[in-house]
């Protein structure tokens, strides 16, 4: 295994250890807690009634144009990161002109976001 | 054991594969289909991400960041359709995407 | 922390006992975060607040843990069980595991990854999976209700903070953060709060002390926490997607949940506020090594618990937002303003003194 | 190559992005009313591409990621020429629902946007991007009608394959890139010069079955008929003609340019598909009662057909490839606008038994798609006839005179339902009184089905040597 | 008159642009009005290019064995607008040109819907096979070879009788099929000759082996059209379903295309292989005159039985044309000519009693000629042309075959020459049971006999039809020219 990978390891085994905690929380009740379950301690949670209709619902579609939203920003986020690291890098000239292509992609990434804005996209009532 | 070329060809292949079967094997949600699009996808930027460390060139991670950025579009468009969908037929089934056939 | 040449068993044992450690010392950090919050926010009603278990009640988190665990764990029939259990530890691995990305003093980190800021990004990102689990395997209304709202508010302020981040790192030009700790040595006006570029540097301020500002607003988001906790409002949702959560399962949301707000008040301090570097230049490199990283972690507390605080008092005093307000914040004030920012500062970082132009 | 020269030479794609982005700018700020403007803008700004696309200079910008040579300006004029008549049928047609949306034009500029890309694609990124570019808009497009569940499902349809055959198309490309040591099409070429690693065939195996979906090429074709019947006519109208030309330009330019060394390898793969197609879209198409279906099993053989003159290998073939496209692209604007041009009752008649009596009723029309349906059927002297002429001549040159004998045989199977077309139209009584073409889909239908017959005659001279040149710029001997 | 062959190719299509311009411009016309109109510019419009064609053979120059009133303008992709006729085509133009004016008068009265697509779909044929028959270029040839189909789809769809759905179907896909094989075969030699000109692709000797294969692809197209047996069955179907003039023009032109095509292209340009195919082709004549006589024989429906004895009658020509000498190609030439007026006047004769009682069923006739005495003498004259009575005009063109044939097979001959017996019976079975004994049927009781209209269609199918018959020499001395030279390049090559 290269040294590469290697700095990868001791988050690796953080996660496994993270996991250990996780899990032994979740057992150490199951282990030492007192169980005496009834049916009406097992039912869902709704105010006093009882339950009717399937939990999963349908839900409102502005859920779904958030994340669709989510998507396409957060991507587009992901792009400026290596353009901000490289950035400071590179001679002058080049900074400027990678300066502008940026600015170009995001240029078009607000004409979208004028297009959303505009259409209501962002609004919440 | 050393990691090489192949051993990430091969786990890229596999999730392509299993993209490529999601699509096709899958009867019950076409959320899964877009789940195997993604998982396409990402096996291709295996592939490229590989081949750019194995070149020593930068092109194959560019050509990633493209593919990401894509993707994510996407994805947006796909989720778009399936809502519309949803609306005009209020089941996303597989199964139920067939009335044209011939 | 890699030390080459150690053999792979004396490599593990080190890198373990550190990782432990930093679980332990979170584990603390985490019970008095809580109960610094009840006692702040006791004070300010004028009250006492936890003042029974131990002296000035200091144990009092401690005696919680217990009852947590020896409450009964309770699952809901219609549950999924296994999304229901895995939910909560996901949030705690994840809460957890950020930690392996942050330097807490000079080398003292426990994954120097040349990629730390994508990889906390990417961790935080994941954490809604957590709540969207919990929410969607309780099977009950409230809860689903609640994860969707959280999901799609953490989601929302996740792209400011995407942007923030990217004005740090212009600043910066790296996305570790022993580099970006490193960047902003030389005194307090170095820090990238005041524009991360000395004296030179200093009109920035008037861009990175909005964003250190919008990055806490975010996070306050993130980790819906008051006045963003719609998710789990309980004039609304009772307790959002954690209704149905009781015993150790509670537990972990809990102190995922914790773990989160501290991570961002040590993000905020590696960011904005320098790290583990001193207010002012006192030559530490000159120092006892060991003294200088003691030294470091001090400052690095202080700046955490700094955050901590405000952290703390903004629940105490902001009233709570609607969900709609909520959103607009988000998307129409907050991400065009990051957007702006990034542009300017990437300006200035090309144009600006100092750098030809 | 200063940056200058780099925009100069990929002027009319920025162009068009740049009105894209301010069409949906004005749009956006001048609804509900600018719709009708925005279309017309679109058309303008689509005309004036096709000009600059004419006029741009020759060379590569971008370190060979976009290439303007005649091949892209010929396919470049062409594409944009009829979106322009994209935007004007569909926007016709949204008129008359009064469901007019600013988005439609922008959508198909968009898309025209990203036929370009793919015309001018120079390495697999840009091949990747136009393609996708182009696809999304697609996507949209064909879901255009939310409310209507047919056209939602065409969408999600068109959508699934759409992104797989990309996932395909990128697979392959990640491989060839991987073992060709390049993504820049000649130095693939140079890799490939002294035979071809097995990986860089099995991503070009991988490439050409995503730009089989794209083209709709058997056995790649399974998402056409539903999504030809499911979108909205005018759309469809779009969708057979101008991204169809994209793809196989993109096809062509990828198998030249980079698999030059390669071409028995690829050759016998797109004999396949072209005969696979032929094949399938005669004998499938004699079932078929709903038009646009039928019409979706005509444009899998005619995909064939183009497939057979690109499978030639030759200059001749690739000419013969973009002139049948060309030539085609305009039979079936015309014959998708008289689809969107009739209706009875308001009902748009869309199957074969809807179109009875018509050479009673409105004869201009039936006149027009009679010429479409024999022009389909390749039979002298209208336009479908000149371009098979070409397509077989190249293929029987290449030495693969089988070839040409399958697809004539299969012309023939398919000349069946092109008759039975013509038959219900002339022969037989009409059910009902049929509403009045609108002026729009009425002259587009009428100007194609003069185009296919007596202009296609006099055009040919001008397309001839175009598309010489145009063919001689991929880089084959 | 440097451009008299495009004029007279494209002077039908005037007729066309004046009848739509007729329809869009005739805004308060009624209908009535209008299909007169159009009547009259199709007829006015058939006998102007008569005429042109007229002028066309006066100005032959019959001792050229090459072609004349040569036109090239160049089209794209290397091919050419390139018009020409020699001895062999020119009279085939006058054919044409000939028939057409009598199929418009003849389907005057008998036509009464949708007249205009009627004229404008026959004015659009006719320009279709004049071309067809000037052409030099391959493809311009191709083009005009298949364009007719769809005219003529057209005609026998709309205009035709119950079945004439089935019938255009299988007409079209027939020839369809057949001319597609051509085309590959067109593209073919293209590609090896380099040329698409029909003169310089005659002088190109292609491979011996590669021959057998153009040879069968483009007797593939013609023996449908011609047609031979077994590939004729679309044409009694056609016959029969089509309106009266489509069967003339049928009978009298589009068949010759087939001949016409063997002459132009399968014995010039394969010569080995047409001398190599000789037997098949005599086997496939001789049974196409036995077999399609006797099945003539049987038939009940009178157009069916005229459309039967078409296939045994281009039986002989087929055997002619593929004799290989002079009498054989001259004998298949005048009995193309020939049959197409006799053919057509018999289609013609038909017509008269189908527009009066709307049936063709032979057993519904009997004792015509009580009522319709001029109809039966001309009826009489057109069978016994059939038959080759000589003195008519069928005589000359069998004999001269069946000569030909005899120098190159014997037994072909003689076995044809029985067909000569056998189509004098059915003829004339045919003749004696429609026009004499007495009147059986009521129905026939007002039948009447043929009006000036008709007779002036049939006078100068009359003539032509005896002049030929006596006066052959005049075609021979147009043919004789080109025919020798065609017959000393095939003998000099195939042996």
């Amino acid at each position: 295994m290269n040294a590469f990978l290697l700095q990868y390891l001791p988050i690796v085994v953080f996660f496994g250890l993270a996991t250990i905690i996780g899990l032994a929380f979740a057992i150490l009740p199951v282990l030492i807690a007192p169980k005496s379950p009834d049916p009406e301690k097992n039912s869902a949670y709704e105010c006093g009634f009882n339950a009717f209709d399937d939990a999963r619902m349908k839900f409102d579609v502005r859920f779904y144009l958030v994340s669709i939203l989510f998507i396409i920003f957060d991507l587009e986020v992901a792009f400026l990161f290596p353009w901000a690291v490289a950035l400071m890098k590179l001679p002058h000239h080049v900074q400027v002109f990678s300066f502008w292509s940026m600015m170009c992609f995001l240029g078009v990434l607000t004409v979208g976001f004028i297009y959303e804005w505009k259409k209501g996209a962002l609004e919440w009532e | 054991m050393t990691i090489g070329l192949a051993h990430y060809l091969v786990v890229a292949a596999i999730l392509f594969t299993i993209g490529v079967f999601g699509i096709f094997v899958n009867r019950k949600n076409v959320i899964v289909i877009l789940m195997s699009i993604e998982m396409i996808l990402l096996a291709v930027n295996i592939n490229l991400v590989a081949f750019s460390v194995y070149l020593h060139q930068v092109t194959g991670q560019i050509y990633a960041m493209f593919v990401l950025t894509v993707a994510a579009a996407e994805a947006a468009v796909g989720l778009a359709i399936l809502v519309t969908f949803f609306r005009n037929r209020g089941d996303i089934a597989v199964d139920g995407v067939n009335v044209m056939k011939g | 922390m890699i030390h080459e040449g150690l053999p792979a068993w004396a490599w593990f044992g080190l890198t373990l006992a550190q990782i432990l450690i930093v679980t332990v010392v979170l584990l603390l950090c985490v019970a008095y975060v809580i109960y610094a919050e009840r006692k702040i926010f006791a004070g300010a009603q004028m009250r006492k607040g936890p003042n029974v278990v131990g002296p000035i009640g200091l144990f009092q988190s401690f005696a919680d843990l217990g009852k947590f665990i020896l409450k009964e764990l309770v699952i809901p029939d219609g549950a999924d069980k296994f999304v229901f259990i895995l939910a909560p530890i996901l949030s705690t691995v994840l809460a957890f595991a950020a930690w392996s990305a942050i330097p807490f003093a000079p080398g003292w980190v426990i994954s120097n990854i040349n990629v730390g800021i994508l990889y906390l990004f990417a961790i935080s990102s994941l954490g809604v999976y957590g709540v969207m689990f919990a929410g969607w395997a309780s099977n009950s209304k409230y809860p689903f209700l609640g994860a969707l709202r959280s999901a799609a508010q953490m989601v929302s302020y996740e792209v400011s903070i995407g942007f923030v981040i990217i004005t740090v790192v212009i600043l910066t030009g790296s996305m570790k953060l022993q580099d970006i700790v490193a960047h902003q040595a030389g005194g307090f006006w170095h820090w990238n709060m005041f524009g991360g570029g000395g004296v030179a540097g200093l009109p920035l301020t008037l861009v990175m002390i909005p964003m250190m500002v919008i990055f806490f607003i975010s996070a306050l988001a993130e980790t819906n926490r008051p006045p963003f906790d719609l998710p789990e409002a309980e004039s609304e949702l009772v307790a959002g997607y954690q209704i149905e959560y009781s015993s150790g399962l509670y537990l972990m949301i809990y102190l995922a949940e914790m773990c989160n707000i501290i991570l961002m008040s040590a993000l905020l301090a590696t960011f904005f506020m320098g790290g583990w570097q001193s207010p002012i230049d006192l030559g530490t490199e000159h120092w006892n090594p060991w003294l200088a990283s003691f030294f470091g972690l001090f400052c690095f507390l202080v700046k955490t618990i700094f955050w901590l605080f405000m952290f703390i008092m903004v629940r105490v005093i902001v009233p709570r937002y609607r969900y709609d307000q909520l959103m607009r914040l988000g998307w129409k004030v907050l991400l065009p303003t990051t957007g702006v920012a990034v542009v300017l500062v990437s300006a200035w970082r090309v144009f600006g003194p100092g750098h030809g132009g | 190559m200063s940056f200058s020269e780099a925009l100069e030479i990929c002027r009319p794609e920025l162009f068009l992005a740049l009105s894209a982005m301010a069409l949906l700018v004005l749009g956006a700020f001048s609804q509900p009313r600018g719709a009708g403007l925005v279309s017309w803008l679109s058309c303008l700004a689509l005309l004036v591409a096709a000009y600059l696309a004419a006029v741009s200079p020759v060379g590569s910008a971008f370190s060979g990621g976009f290439v303007s040579d005649e091949a892209s300006r010929f396919a470049k004029v062409a594409i944009y020429g009829m979106s322009a008549v994209g935007v004007v049928l569909g926007g016709g047609w949204l008129g008359r629902l009064n469901a007019r949306q600013f988005e439609f034009p922008v959508l198909i500029v968009l898309a025209a946007l990203g036929m370009g890309m793919m015309a001018s694609a120079g390495d697999l990124i840009s091949l990747y991007v136009g393609v996708e570019l182009q696809s999304l808009a697609l996507y949209i497009l064909a879901a255009f009608r939310r409310d209507d569940g047919k056209a939602s499902e065409a969408g999600l349809k068109y959508f699934v394959l759409g992104a797989l055959s990309s996932g395909l198309l990128l697979y392959g490309a990640s491989l060839i890139y991987g073992f060709a040591g390049s993504v820049r099409f000649p130095e693939i070429a140079a890799a490939v010069q002294h035979g071809a690693h097995a990986g860089v065939i099995f991503g070009l195996v991988f490439l050409i079955c995503g730009l089989g979906f794209k083209v709709s090429a058997a056995p790649f074709h399974m998402w056409t008929p539903d999504v030809y019947e499911g979108a909205p006519t005018p759309v469809v109208g779009f969708f057979a003609a101008a991204p169809k030309l994209a793809a196989m330009v993109l096809f062509a330019r990828a198998l030249s340019d980079a698999f030059p060394g390669a071409i028995e390898q690829w050759r016998s793969v797109v004999i396949i598909l072209a005969v696979a197609s032929m094949l399938l879209g005669a004998f499938a198409g004699l079932v078929q009662k709903n038009l646009k279906r039928l019409w979706a099993y005509s444009s899998i053989a005619n995909v064939g057909y183009a497939l057979v003159g690109m499978s030639a290998g030759t200059t001749e073939g690739f000419q013969a490839m973009l002139v049948f496209m060309v030539l085609y692209m305009i039979d079936v604007t015309g014959f998708f606008a008289c689809l969107t041009a009739l209706s009875r009752q308001g009902r748009p008649m869309e199957t074969i038994d809807d179109m009875a009596g018509l050479m009673r009723e409105r004869p201009g029309m039936a006149l027009a798609m009679t010429a479409f349906a024999v022009s389909a059927i390749g039979f002298p002297p209208f336009s479908g006839f000149i371009a098979k002429v070409f397509v077989f001549r190249a293929i029987i040159d290449a030495g693969y005179a089988w070839v040409a004998v399958v697809g004539l045989v299969s012309s023939v199977v398919a000349a069946f339902y092109y008759l039975r077309l013509i038959k219900v139209m002339w022969f037989d009584a009409a059910p009902g009184a049929t509403d009045a073409p609108p002026a729009d889909a009425k002259a587009i239908a009428y100007a194609a089905a003069l185009f296919s017959m007596p202009v296609v005659i006099f055009a040919m001279k001008g397309i001839d040597p175009l598309s010489k040149a145009a063919a001689a710029a991929f880089g084959l001997s | 008159m440097p451009n008299i062959l495009s004029l007279t190719i494209f002077s039908p299509l005037i007729g066309v642009a004046i009848i739509l311009a007729l329809r869009l411009l005739g805004g308060g016309v009624s209908q009535e009005e209008l299909n007169k109109r159009a009547r009259i510019v199709a007829f006015a419009t058939t006998l102007a290019t008569f005429a042109l064609s007229v002028l066309l053979v006066m100005n032959f120059d019959p001792h050229q064995a090459g072609f004349q009133f040569k036109e090239d303008i160049p089209w794209f992709g290397g091919w050419h607008y390139q018009m020409g006729v020699d001895g062999i085509s020119v009279l085939f133009v006058l054919l044409t040109a000939f028939l057409l004016p009598l199929c418009i008068a003849a389907s005057w009265t008998s036509i009464e819907n949708r007249v205009l697509e009627y004229m404008v779909a026959f004015l659009i044929l006719e320009a279709l096979v004049i071309g067809v028959f000037c052409a030099l270029d391959i493809i311009v040839f191709y083009v005009f070879f298949e364009g007719q189909l769809v005219p003529m789809f057209l005609i026998i769809g709309v205009w035709g009788g119950k079945n004439r759905v089935y019938a255009a179907f299988k007409f079209f896909l027939y020839t369809l099929l057949g001319s597609v094989l051509m085309l590959a075969a067109i593209l073919g030699m293209i590609g090896i000759a380099h040329t698409t000109s029909i003169p310089e692709l005659m002088t190109y000797h292609f491979d011996p082996g590669l021959q057998i294969w153009l040879w069968l692809a483009f007797f593939a197209s013609f023996a449908v059209k011609m047609p031979m047996w077994p590939v004729h069955t679309w044409l009694p179907d056609a016959h029969v379903e089509a309106p009266t003039a489509g069967s003339v023009i049928l009978a009298g032109i589009l068949l010759k295309m087939g001949g016409y095509g063997f002459l132009r292209f399968s014995l010039p340009m394969f010569p080995q292989a047409s001398h190599y195919f000789t037997p098949l082709v005599f086997t496939l004549s001789v049974i196409a005159i036995v077999y399609t006589s006797l099945v003539a024989f049987r038939q009940t429906d009178i157009k069916k039985l005229i459309a039967y004895s078409s296939v045994a009658h281009m039986g002989f020509v087929t055997m002619g044309i593929f004799s290989g000498n002079v009498q054989g190609e001259q004998g298949a030439i005048f009995q193309m000519l020939s049959h197409g007026v006799i053919s057509g006047a018999l289609f013609l004769c038909v017509g008269v009693v189908y527009d009066r009682m709307h049936t063709r069923e032979i057993a519904f006739y009997g004792g015509l000629t009580e009522r319709m005495p001029w109809y039966a003498a001309t009826f009489m004259l057109f069978t016994m042309g059939n038959v080759g009575l000589p003195g008519t005009s069928g005589f000359v063109g069998e004999i001269l075959t069946m000569t030909g044939t005899y120098q190159a097979s014997t037994w072909t001959a003689i076995v044809a020459a029985t067909g000569v017996i056998l189509s004098a019976c059915y003829a004339l079975t045919l003749y004696k049971r429609v026009m004499f004994g007495t009147i059986t049927n009521p129905q026939l009781a007002t039948i009447s006999d043929m009006n000036w209209r008709e007779v002036a269609v049939f006078a100068p199918l009359i003539f032509s039809a005896l002049w030929l018959g006596v006066q052959p020499h005049y075609v021979f001395d147009v043919t004789a020219a080109s025919v020798s030279h065609l017959v000393d390049a095939y003998k000099m090559i195939a042996g």
